[in-house]
């Protein structure tokens, strides 16, 4: 069914939430004037429920379908921490109430760095970035912040060293940092080539940003002998946590020699992914960088918790290196996060590893057969395929994932890692049970028999089933159409 | 445990699948000293639903809900009401159980809403174009800073005294690390500055807060021009985005980029995050934007559609070389100010902007009337400063004593500087009545006495 | 996508709900042994949300599209109200608790029963009845126990007389209240013929029960006339109110001379449908009834707000005539209905009435040119059409209403009523918009003129976009499968 | 108004349409005196969302939650913990906004669930088929003695002593209206009447409750079999249901009907309603049962699908030869029945049950060793009566002073018997901490001292 936007179902002077009149004072608004006509729309209440449930049924998500999607840890969002987010005392209160009435919510903050601190085995976390990308720069700004304080403000290390196979957002984070990156190549078991890092290791390095699990879905066995060597140079050791849902209750980052790794709520701690956030990336630290964080954070005292707002603060640092966002941190997902927690505990967040890893696994051993794994032995939590299976058959990834649609799931990750040609990554999740993956795997392996099988036609016309077929991306990056615009406009312009 | 589906004998037959032993031997690559052979000590095992939520209940009770009580707190952060539409939609688990939209084919339900959300926000600012939102006006704020030196490859900011600090510290600490000056004019309590003075030919943009931080609203047609005049971009910050229902839009008084919190449209107070940044341009700046953006196409059936687009700009596609390192946007935040949105329209916006200005209003004049209370801002939308005869944190603390949570002292965020201590921020929305104002003014009167 | 049952996903042993082990007690079950296994399925959290959200996305509500069921009143349903349902101080609290912990609660009984019965103009009303038709059996009690009272138990007034035209739960609550049924039947203008019912009155008739407007959607004209007939023969007159959403804030049904009439929450006053209940049917009576009331009651008195249970309560009326449910009535309704109407207040009430009116008439205008209205001049909240348009097509009612199923819609009530052949009847409730009525009343002409073009097929195969095609009633009722029995035990049964 | 989306414009143009001249000329089939001209005087006018959130939240307030404070009353009514996904699933709009599924091929989710619904009544019940539930247990009980009496076509009742003085009632007044005679034993807070000696071969139908309104757990195997020699049917009334996860199931017991309320599985206290009514019977006497079925057909492809069946028992076909005149069930309270038992299944039901069990036993060995308590129910699941040396409305009251809700006072359903005056129901769950029943303990000791 077809859904109109909003704008072209203005009933003009209806609304949807009924005010009383304004009480009559005399305006206090200087000299600016009040403006005049804005152009929304007017809708009355049904109107809008009805338009946003309709736009919802045209989504996929975790609640309506396994949803393999690969580094992006698409699990389970329990419904317990969306009730608990509500609570109003942790929704209804302003940033800046005097911090004897936020006593509890400063708690929970510190219980939750508390979990953090503890599961990862470092010292100290940043809780404030709001994403897993700003927990990268607020990481890596540490890292800069302790150079400089170790060598001076004029030190040289400007140098990155980043895997071809990082997420984009590590060398994106470390050019907005101030630093150059350096991009380190894998070798054939799908790891960073030791060799080649050790290489590029000299007195300019700041740092190497590494994922582990890496994106391959594999882990960097030689990790601690990088960190070693990482160390030896001068150098710090940022670790991307992406997939930390994959190891979290069985290794500490701290024991691997890690100085800094933020952590995704929303993928390892389950903190829903709405459409695209918001997310919370806390970065924790190790002992060399702990004093090295951004403002605010909270602090225990005798006379309960506090914040440091700032530098001045007698229980400040003294290193702090600014301020990353606005208030104190994504405190609704740390709500969330902390419920997550909470409700699996030290055992349960152990076995949530050990499921994922399992998972990942059963549909590697279940589709290596008929699909072609790019990498031997064992995954972590994410299962990687290339396309030389469909070699021939006149088939893309692309095509394999639009016709994945059509059987009910949603496609894996695509073309990412860049390492391999025409990825296919596969992150089930610990949250699907066996009967969801056996369900799957049939699927995957009746879509791999029907390509080599030569049934070109039914992937290149998939997606049939959705409520619109392929979209044609390169029209809409040639032109952009980023907004409505009333027809009239739309007339004008053309004219 | 009841997140986890896995069955003791389904674990078995997928070991004995994948051919190995035990899931420890799947662990393998992890060297032997880093693996944990047990669950990890002091920290608790898990826990039921019911025993969840009474402790994390324990920690909310421990809090006093602004709704609670007379409230007046602003600077950055309003309270408003919120329809129960909006938290029963984004709650619908299509919206969010959802990953980022990358998948045209099965979330057009979110391509339609942030481009509804998009427009929404070009609407209200009166600029050509919007993104589909950053974290919060903080961040976006300092994204239109470094976007300006993109655009006019320049390096030299320049911002208003009027600017919220969080908004200036976020803006300064990118500028540390990525490289760029910042000048900053002096906290403006009396709204005097003249910012089009600092303005050079090395500056790539003034930003300037309308409201400002200390409450004043200010045509900004003349600074548009002169900062113009020097080839810089004007940044106009929006901390309260119901502000846009009743003053001039920024667009129209010549910005070049307008950021904003989003927060007082569909979300809650939240205790400072998540929040929504709202991040608008020119049709020429399209291509210098940092974040998301969707766009209107056809599918292979002709019919409209939309995608993300433009995604040469971001960092899972350019890498280093990307305008921004941000991949997340604030995706149900905004949905929740998409709706709230919608559920205004063009006659309740405006409407609840006039209500917000008018209870300002009957506050400030009922404020005035107080021995020991002067009110500073000569002109306001929502909230004001006040100078006390006593420093604002301390007063601040008695009435929160009594039970009122009274404003934000200014000294909150401008530590040390004895010149602002007795300064105090009030603000008044349409969540606050007759009575509440009252307990702050008789409130107000005991504490000053 | 298909949904197996929960017992088809059975996971022996998993559970979505964490429970401590209990504690270890001598037990106290006397005689009775603990039982064995029950059969029940396991599953997780994450599998129970999945199943139940896939389980919604295969029907049709208010919230996906206009829902034009006659007689039902699918209108919207607000968010608020069930906001404020969940309140804890209403959700919350025990029907038992002592009444000075529960005064609000009272008071918000109290407070609707004043709306309830100034809106209708009558003196008292029993708030207790748990649906529409629960309500009926409620306001023919208290007619039977007000003549009781009046003649003595020995009373012969047994016959009520329903129109033929009468929701089917008139008949029924009349036979299950100890009455005999007499049919009235209707005249050409689709109202009660009031010759015919005038000379059935005598001396052993207790009751008239009437839908007012009627279930053709027409108001009737002769309503005084018919009730001082009534009153003159010593009967008393029940009023069907399932359409008072058609005149609320218009008509007070004391004015027409009504002595009980039952309120359906759920359509008038917008409380959710949920899928066929709860409902909650309140029962305004007048003077000469009000004392003829169940028990319990809720009474206003020096120290605040109280419950009368039982008739030794020095409050009672002396003349109840019992319990009909368990406690004191459908709460959570009442907290929907109160918010509902203050929301809408008296001005609101009264243009829901009109605008209800307003769209269904329009509909009938924009309609009766391509299908056949049953009777001439407005209608009221209801358009009835009859199946005349379709004479020849091949085309029934039924297949109509299944191919308005593929077009988006929900189809009509149909067949119903008996009066006319072939009944459409169409309620689109006060909150469509004039943009929605249009664009159904588009396919509505659409589909009629395709009817009358010959295209059989398209009717006689729909629905096609549904999750099932037409479904097989007959087949169901012959052989009931009325639960899920494990396969082995349906093997068993089959040898 | 934020509801009503008619503009006056939209008025107009649809009045023209029409081809009248204004919407009170489509009431003239109103007789004159009772067409009102204006809104009737005295009611408030219509007010927003903020304003009737606070005039009924003010209501709210001036309530006990019973979770706020140590609770424990039952009496036919529980609190227990309802996992947050239930109700977040019942308010997704498809499931909460939808109407009976008479449209099957539009309504399979709602039909799905009954369906569901009905076999986990069957299954707990230990019948063999139950219904898509009715309004509650109170009416369920009513509905099963007027089925008894059809399938045994006799007319009289016999009634425990320990069943809920609700179901009674409700029975009594059917009764009276329907013309059948019921006999009830006197109150039993001892368990010891002999029911079988009241059936005679008038006798449709023996209605006992277990456990009991007082406590009491009854093996009812003999009292079915000699029910059953008098041609009459066994009814046994449920009226907490979480008993059902630890006792031997009434089916198996040999009853013919179960009744219960399904209140504690799903759904919250809600000051008595709405709860959801089950109703579980033998195959043999399906086509007597009231209320509505779901049944498992085939549709036009021969795909497995469900519609509603065996109407012809219903009022809307039958009229008044209807087995009932019910026309709505409890639908959403069924799905949220269905979702929590679904969460539950097998292992967290009967381990809900256990503890249930486990806490009374605990509550009861403690107040057992206060001075002047003595407990009477010599079994009990989750509550039991125990003996006061003071009138219990009296303590009830007191302890409710002290911010205790201490059980329910068998003179509140039993007004006037003096030997019952000293009665207390007690009943413990698993949402009952220690600390409630130290507070219990310790309130009734100073109340009695």
């Amino acid at each position: 069914l077809e859904e109109p936007l909003i704008f072209e179902q203005d009933s003009p002077g209806t609304t949807g939430v009924d005010l009383p009149e304004p009480a009559v004072v005399k305006s206090r608004l200087g000299k600016v004037r009040e403006r005049g006509r804005i152009g929304l729309p007017g809708l009355s209440e049904p109107e809008v429920i009805r338009h946003y449930t309709r736009l919802s049924q045209k989504n996929f998500a975790i609640d309506s379908g396994l949803y393999p999607l690969g580094s992006c840890t698409m699990k389970h969002n329990p419904r317990l921490n969306e009730k608990l987010a509500r609570l109003p005392g942790f929704s209804d209160i302003h940033p800046l109430q005097p911090e004897r009435t936020v006593q509890g919510a400063l708690e929970l903050i510190d219980t939750l760095a508390h979990w953090l601190k503890t599961l990862t085995g470092m010292p100290a976390v940043a809780m404030s970035p709001a994403a897993g990308a700003h927990g990268e720069l607020c990481g890596m700004m540490s890292i800069r912040a302790a150079i400089e304080d170790r060598d001076g403000g004029t030190s040289q290390r400007r140098r990155v060293l980043v895997p071809e196979s990082a997420h984009g957002t590590n060398p994106a984070t470390a050019a907005a940092c101030g630093f150059t990156v350096d991009a380190i190549p894998a070798d054939e078991t799908g790891r960073v080539d030791v060799g080649a890092l050790k290489a590029k290791l000299g007195d300019d390095v700041a740092a190497i940003m590494l994922t582990n699990p890496n994106t391959c879905g594999l882990f960097e066995r030689d990790i601690v002998e990088i960190a070693e060597a990482v160390h030896a140079a001068g150098a710090y050791f940022y670790c991307d946590g992406a997939n930390f849902n994959a190891i979290v209750g069985r290794v500490r980052p701290a024991d691997l020699g890690i100085d800094a790794m933020h952590i995704n709520l929303h993928k390892t701690f389950s903190t829903p992914h709405g459409g695209g956030g918001p997310g919370s990336g806390p970065v924790v630290l190790s002992e060399a960088l702990a004093k090295f964080v951004p403002l605010p954070y909270v602090v225990h005292g005798k006379d309960g918790f506090s914040l440091v707002e700032n530098g001045a603060d007698e229980d400040s640092t003294g290193k702090e290196f600014g301020r990353l966002k606005g208030f104190h941190g994504q405190m609704g997902m740390f709500v969330r996060a902390l419920s997550y927690i909470l409700s699996h505990g030290a055992d349960g967040l152990r076995q949530v590893a050990s499921d994922a890893v399992l998972n990942a696994n059963y549909v590697m051993a279940s589709l290596k057969d008929v699909m072609t794994p790019s990498f031997e032995g064992p995954c972590m939590h994410e299962a990687l395929f290339d396309d030389r299976f469909l070699k021939g058959t006149g088939v893309t990834t692309l095509d394999f994932a639009k016709a994945m649609i059509d059987e009910g799931y949603h496609p894996m990750t695509m073309y990412f890692p860049l390492v391999v040609h025409g990825a296919f990554l596969i992150e089930p999740t610990e949250t699907e049970s066996k009967q969801s993956l056996d369900a799957f795997i049939r699927v995957m392996r009746g879509l791999a028999e029907r390509a080599k099988a030569g049934d070109a036609d039914h992937f290149l016309g998939a997606p049939r089933m959705t409520p619109r077929r392929r979209l044609d991306e390169t029209g809409a990056a040639r032109k952009p159409v980023l907004r409505w615009v009333p027809e009239v406009e739309q007339r004008e312009a053309a004219e | 445990m009841r997140y986890l589906p896995l069955t003791e004998a389904d674990r078995k037959s997928m070991l004995a699948t994948i051919g190995v032993p035990s899931v420890d031997s799947l662990f393998r690559d992890v060297p032997e000293s880093a693996r944990l052979s047990s669950p990890i000590d002091g920290l608790a095992p898990h826990a039921g639903e019911m025993e969840v939520e009474r402790m994390v209940a324990a920690m909310a009770a421990k809090n006093v809900a602004a709704g609670s009580v007379p409230s007046f707190l602003g600077a950055g952060a309003y309270r408003h009401h919120v329809p129960a539409a909006v938290d029963h939609l984004i709650q619908r688990g299509e919206f969010l159980t959802s990953y980022t939209p990358y998948q045209p084919e099965v979330t057009q339900g979110t391509l339609q809403y942030l481009f509804e959300f998009q427009t929404q926000v070009a609407l209200i600012t009166g600029m050509d174009v919007a993104n589909a939102s950053l974290y919060d006006g903080a961040t976006s704020c300092a994204e239109a800073v470094m976007m300006a030196n993109r655009a006019t490859r320049r390096s030299r900011a320049v911002l208003s005294g009027g600017l919220h600090p969080h908004y200036r510290d976020v803006t300064a600490t990118n500028a540390r690390f990525h490289g760029f000056e910042v000048v900053t004019a002096p906290a403006d309590p009396e709204g005097g500055e003249d910012l089009a003075a600092l303005v050079d030919d090395k500056t790539s943009c003034v930003v300037v807060q309308n409201p400002g931080f200390f409450g004043q609203v200010r045509d900004l047609t003349e600074l548009a021009a002169a900062v113009h005049a020097k080839g810089a971009l004007l940044i106009v910050a929006v901390a309260e985005v119901v502000s846009l229902g009743l003053l001039t839009s920024p667009g129209e008084m010549g910005a070049d980029i307008v950021v904003a919190e989003g927060q007082s449209i569909g979300n809650a107070l939240n205790f400072g995050g998540p929040y929504v940044g709202l991040f608008a341009t020119r049709d020429k700046y399209v291509r210098h934007m940092p974040g998301r953006l969707t766009g209107q196409t056809v599918d292979a059936e002709g019919r409209r559609g939309w995608v993300l687009t433009l995604s040469t700009r971001e960092q899972h596609i350019r890498r280093e070389k990307a305008t921004s390192n941000i991949c997340t946007n604030s995706g149900l935040c905004a949905l929740a100010f998409t709706i709230h949105m919608s559920l205004l329209g063009e006659e309740g916006f405006g409407r609840l902007a006039r209500i917000n200005h008018a209870k300002a209003v009957q506050l400030a004049d009922r404020l005035d009337a107080l021995k020991g209370v002067e009110i500073v801002s000569d002109s306001f939308f929502n909230e004001f400063t006040v100078r006390l005869k006593k420093p604002a944190a301390k007063v601040v603390n008695k009435l929160a004593k009594a039970g009122i949570l009274g404003g934000v002292p200014v000294s909150r965020l401008y530590p040390g500087d004895e010149a602002l201590a007795d300064l105090l921020l009030v603000a008044a929305t349409e969540t606050n009545t007759d009575a509440d104002m009252e307990a702050l003014a008789s409130g107000l009167k005991e504490v000053l006495s």
